[in-house]
């Protein structure tokens, strides 16, 4: 059969979506109801940011080895975006990505051994190996699809906030800043508002679009302002700040789904790595990277776990050891997967 | 054929088929541009808002991209959305959502995830409507695998075919020709009313012995009346309506084929690259030995004309087809077969 | 031989393109060097938009003839915002205007019975028939084009304003409210700013777009304010009052060619027909019509010109008999001209 | 076949061609999505921004439409703009300025203004970049009257025909294989270093006897090497590299017919409404007396999928190109002429 085998959803209560409804079975919140810190939601949130950066690193070296192909484009350094927003999203919510969408298929709960299986092109892979980096589908967690066209994620997202209207859920678009500037973004933000769509417009800003930097092709200089120009709420937050970001995305997914509404949300983050596998990135002015790196977004929540919320370091490193035992598994299950075959690729033109 | 009593026109047959699957599944909505308080611009769509409420029927911005790329975010998850892009040539717009999501997702979610939507638009030449508002998209679409492309020339069909395209469970184009919107039909070709035709079938309009008519939309009229003029001289053409482009129903035209050897295209674009064009390569690679004799009429290698005077000499009609066929076929000389 | 006669462009001082170039041999202005009005430049400018009402009446009696066929859309109300604008330009400027765009046609000097022949289908039209209403192409009067795809307008003066910086010109792009929840507009907007190009996109507001009233699908609800956001200057102006379209056009143009970057203008205006030839307009809401028309531009520009400017009653009624005179002559022309046949059009495929 | 020192890399020869028209002619202008500072993601395009300054040369937002919609504005006003949209696969993004504008303004005008712009664009499958990255745009366009289509398969093609699609008065989408960018080849085939190919002239590109196999872009390649596999088991297979879709060389493809009376065409894309299928279809119009077989080798109706695995299987090669020969011609039967 040709189909990925439907994988379990159980398991350690941290792996999978980070999705609060399903991580803690309550609403989701960066401060529990009872107003105490969330940190167990925390801990979970970090382990998600640290297993989305494990991933990377190590399909860099699969990469490397010939075992992923064609390329990739990784998502260092943002991690606290998707993660962020995915927590305030609940079972039945969409999410609708990019091409640089390891950390929100991750996020939304799409195992890692698929995940990693479908970029190793595995019979085993979430979509068989058909899909690849740039095309990775889950419909049944809520990720409608990861989109190889700058901008197709935003009227995915909106199209899919049309089917969430109807049960009370809402939908995400995440998208770059180099998107803003091209047709999907305007007609959408126009279309969402004037239908009255549960849709999070999310925009990852992280300074370039491929080589080119975001101030050299960008009108006006200021998305979120140019979003708000459309009549929707619209926000900029550190996207470094995994609790910023939840709590602005908790309040704009409340707006989407209690008032039937779009929202905007600007996260400003940066792109540690190059564009794509090929890119050194030698473009960034000197200390950039480096100024950006210091405020890592795993660093920040780990310091701030430590600190604020006292947790040990010793939980710290569990989570970590515990990130990497389960990368490890998936990898080595999804490299001893067979190799998607033509054999087992019958395809059908159409659905029946 | 029914009396005039019973006739069906063709936009009535389009509105009937859009309210009947909005009545029979929840899941249909239709949107579009002026479709909804006004009925639409070629007053195919009056009264269903009314009817069905405007979360489920609703005029749209003039975003086409954002109008077909929501359908497919849509489609994927749960609804099965009805698009009106008012005239075909504004589907260049759209072809992004169409062509890299809607053909795509079926294939690349590993068969898992179906994108069943409809994206109706009325199309092709004859009215002076100029280069612009007069082409053809099928055949920026025919090559794409995933879709479905339905083009019915009869009012019967119109309904049935648009009900089918509703129920399937993929990316369906349903091109509606402008002239045709005021044509009268019998109400049902099909068996019975409530039978919905299976996409991609063609079917024999008129049986003949002597060539093969293979058209279209209003190129299947066109080619029904040049038959009749040809009958006159002994020349028994069979017609073929396609019906559908993608799937193409290609046993159909190979079984007239093998009786008449004998096969005119009718293609109301142009020749390079055209659908009709196209049905001749896949006709000689899978039926060369039944061909004596293949040709195409098509329009010259232009944009359509808006003087009337250029349309008319433009596009290809019934008594150019009765003119070839008599000319490549000879006046009632019977076939060798 | 297929190609349109090449007309001249003598005759009548007031007849032809309304760019103050031609018009009057020197620098567009509502208000001459000397501080004191400009009257004979207002005279030129009111029989302008006369000759365009009258065209458009005339075209409407020749539709119902049978001698203009598919459809048309009629400027009547519109027409102090192309005779304004295009005051403001100079020979080598451009125009790119919409399936609505007689009036600007006009304004930019095509012959009325060139433009009369081209929507009756005559081989003396401006584009030999081939083109039809939603088609009018004249590049030697800098009409770039009439886009019968809503935006098409936009992009082609984005391009024009490349050609036309080299030359110290500039590019106006016509287009309506509903244009403005294209595609078009918003990639335009941000590529001539990130450029610095020489465009001014003006935006005729007449209320709809078709049957849609604008303020049903336009999410914020105020195109200029959608513009700003672009950072470009971006200004609204009484689209029936044609002194004040020529000095905001003016103050625009001035800035597109000094600053080598773009300007927007919001024209509020109405549409008093209805959207296209078969189109009742009963969807307006009772009054408005009527409430618009006591702001016809043309008796509001009469009114100011006889008030103000105390031009006699007598001046007003010889303009207007002129202008019937000159559409008489042209449309008797046209009608006097073979239709476009076949045999005179040698289509070839290609440019050579 | 010059020594290596003396090769062309396809990539280096269409930065030869772009440099020496932007040399040759003020009117010409380059812009794309990091083609300028970056020299392009297929790092065809380096050091040409710092030869000819930034008015001439530039970066631009991702702006598929705005680009080729400028483009256009840009070519009826007096400038020769050439544009890169990056993958082929966007230029869905890009098709109203091209189909509704760019293809129409010269027949609109009544031929007074010609649209001298260029679309280079990078197509094609073979290097697992997915189903969204690897389309051969070509179908979708080859219908359009009034847009040229190149697709040069050798570097000296590139490099000339990229050349004459400059020095053009229509739009000219030009098509350059994923795969071929690395490719090294003799400098020119023309016969005088400055000579521009005329675009719409196909060539042979090996002589045969036996079949004629018709292909463009990476497919000559694979058609070259199936030749050499034939030619051991004595099948002289005639290759044709129709350089350009459009206009179609189609009197070179009739003439090789001539002497071979079998046809075998290889395109990357699906069957149905593929420039393949629609190369036979005017084979089939124009030469059906050549005709004793025909066949198209091509990808199963599916998008190009990403494992490595599959698209091998997917996509034509070289050994699939002499397997099915073998099984329709025979192993060394001389030909029934
Ligand atoms: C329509 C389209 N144009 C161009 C590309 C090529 N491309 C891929 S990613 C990219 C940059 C996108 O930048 P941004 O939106 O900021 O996202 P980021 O990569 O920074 O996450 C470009 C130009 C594409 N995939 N789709
Ligand atoms: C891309 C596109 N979509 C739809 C149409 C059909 N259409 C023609 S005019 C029009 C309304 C345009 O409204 P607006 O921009 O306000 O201009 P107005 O007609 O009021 O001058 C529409 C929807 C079109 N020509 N092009
Ligand atoms: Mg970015
Ligand atoms: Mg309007």
């Amino acid at each position: 059969m040709r189909r990925a085998e439907q994988r379990s959803r159980s398991g350690s209560a941290l792996k999978g979506s980070i999705r609060s409804a399903e991580a803690s079975g309550g609403e989701p919140a960066a401060v529990s109801a009872n107003g105490h810190a969330d940190v167990e939601g925390s801990i979970a949130r970090l382990r998600q940011m640290m297993l989305i950066r494990a991933f990377e690193l190590e399909i860099q070296r699969l990469f490397l080895r010939g075992e992923v192909h064609g390329t990739t484009h990784l998502y260092n350094g943002q991690e606290a975006v998707s993660v962020g927003v995915c927590a305030a999203l609940r079972e039945g919510d969409y999410v609708a990505a990019t091409y640089r969408s390891h950390g929100a298929a991750l996020a939304m709960g799409v195992p890692t051994e698929a995940l990693a299986a479908e970029l190793m092109g595995r019979i085993t892979g979430v979509d068989g190996g058909r899909g690849g980096s740039m095309n990775v589908i889950d419909l049944q967690r809520g990720l409608v699809g990861s989109f190889g066209i700058v901008g197709g994620s935003i009227a995915a997202a909106t199209g899919a906030a049309m089917s969430a209207k109807r049960r009370g859920g809402v939908a995400v678009a995440f998208f770059g800043d180099g998107a803003t500037n091209q047709a999907y973004i305007h007609e959408c933000l126009n279309f969402a508002v004037v239908r009255g769509l549960p849709v999070l417009f999310v925009c990852e800003n992280n300074l370039y679009g491929e080589f080119t930097a975001m101030r050299r092709v960008t009108a006006g200089g200021d998305i979120a302002a140019r979003a708000a120009a459309y009549g929707l709420p619209s926000r900029k937050v550190d996207g470094n700040a995994i609790p910023a970001v939840l709590e602005a995305a908790t309040e704009a997914v409340a707006h989407a789904r209690e008032r039937e509404a779009p929202a905007f949300l600007e996260c400003l983050t940066y792109r540690q790595l190059g564009h794509s596998k090929s890119d050194p990135a030698k473009y960034r002015p000197e200390g950039e990277l480096e100024s950006w790196l210091a405020r890592d977004p795993i660093e920040l929540e780990k310091a701030r776990l430590q600190g604020e919320l006292s947790v040990s370091t010793d939980r710290i490193a569990e989570l970590q050891a515990d990130v990497q035992r389960e990368l490890e598994e998936a990898v080595a299950a999804a490299l001893a997967a067979p190799a998607a075959a033509p054999d087992n690729d019958m395809a059908s033109e159409y659905a029946a | 054929m029914s009396d005039a009593a019973e006739q069906l026109e063709y936009r009535a047959a389009i509105a009937q088929a859009l309210a009947e699957e909005l009545q029979r599944d929840e899941r249909v909505i239709f949107y579009g541009e002026d479709v909804a308080a006004a009925g639409g611009v070629f007053k195919a769509t009056p009264g269903l808002q009314e009817r069905f409420g405007e979360e489920r029927v609703f005029d749209t911005p003039i975003s086409e991209l954002a109008m077909c790329g929501a359908a497919f975010g849509a489609a994927v998850t749960g609804l099965r959305p009805v698009v009106e892009v008012m005239f075909g040539d504004f589907m260049t717009l759209a072809m992004d959502a169409l062509v890299n999501q809607a053909a795509k997702w079926w294939y690349l979610s590993n068969e898992r995830t179906p994108v069943p939507l409809v994206i109706r638009s009325a199309v092709g030449a004859g009215g002076s409507f100029g280069a612009i508002h007069s082409q053809n998209p099928a055949p920026w679409f025919l090559s794409v695998p995933g879709l479905k492309i339905a083009c019915p020339a009869f009012p019967a069909d119109a309904k049935s075919l648009l009900k089918a395209a509703i129920r399937d469970e993929n990316p369906v184009l349903f091109f509606e020709h402008k002239r045709l919107y005021s044509m009268k039909g019998a109400p049902h070709l099909a068996s019975s009313e409530d039978e919905v035709e299976a996409l991609g079938s063609a079917r024999v309009v008129r049986a003949g012995r002597d060539v093969s008519i293979v058209a279209i939309q209003r190129g299947v009229h066109d080619a029904l009346a040049a038959a009749e003029q040809l009958a006159a001289d002994g020349i028994e053409a069979e017609v073929l309506d396609l019906r559908c482009l993608r799937p193409l129903d290609l046993p159909c035209v190979l079984d007239s084929l093998a009786k008449t050897n004998r096969l005119l295209v009718v293609d109301e674009g142009s020749a390079l690259g055209g659908w009709g064009c196209s049905v001749i390569g896949a006709v000689a690679q899978h039926g060369l030995e039944h061909l004596d004799d293949v040709w195409l009429l098509c329009s010259p290698d232009s944009p359509v004309p808006y003087s009337p005077q250029l349309e008319r000499v433009h596009l290809p009609g019934g008594d150019a087809i009765a003119s070839c066929v008599r000319e490549r076929v000879g006046t009632g000389v019977p076939t060798t077969a």
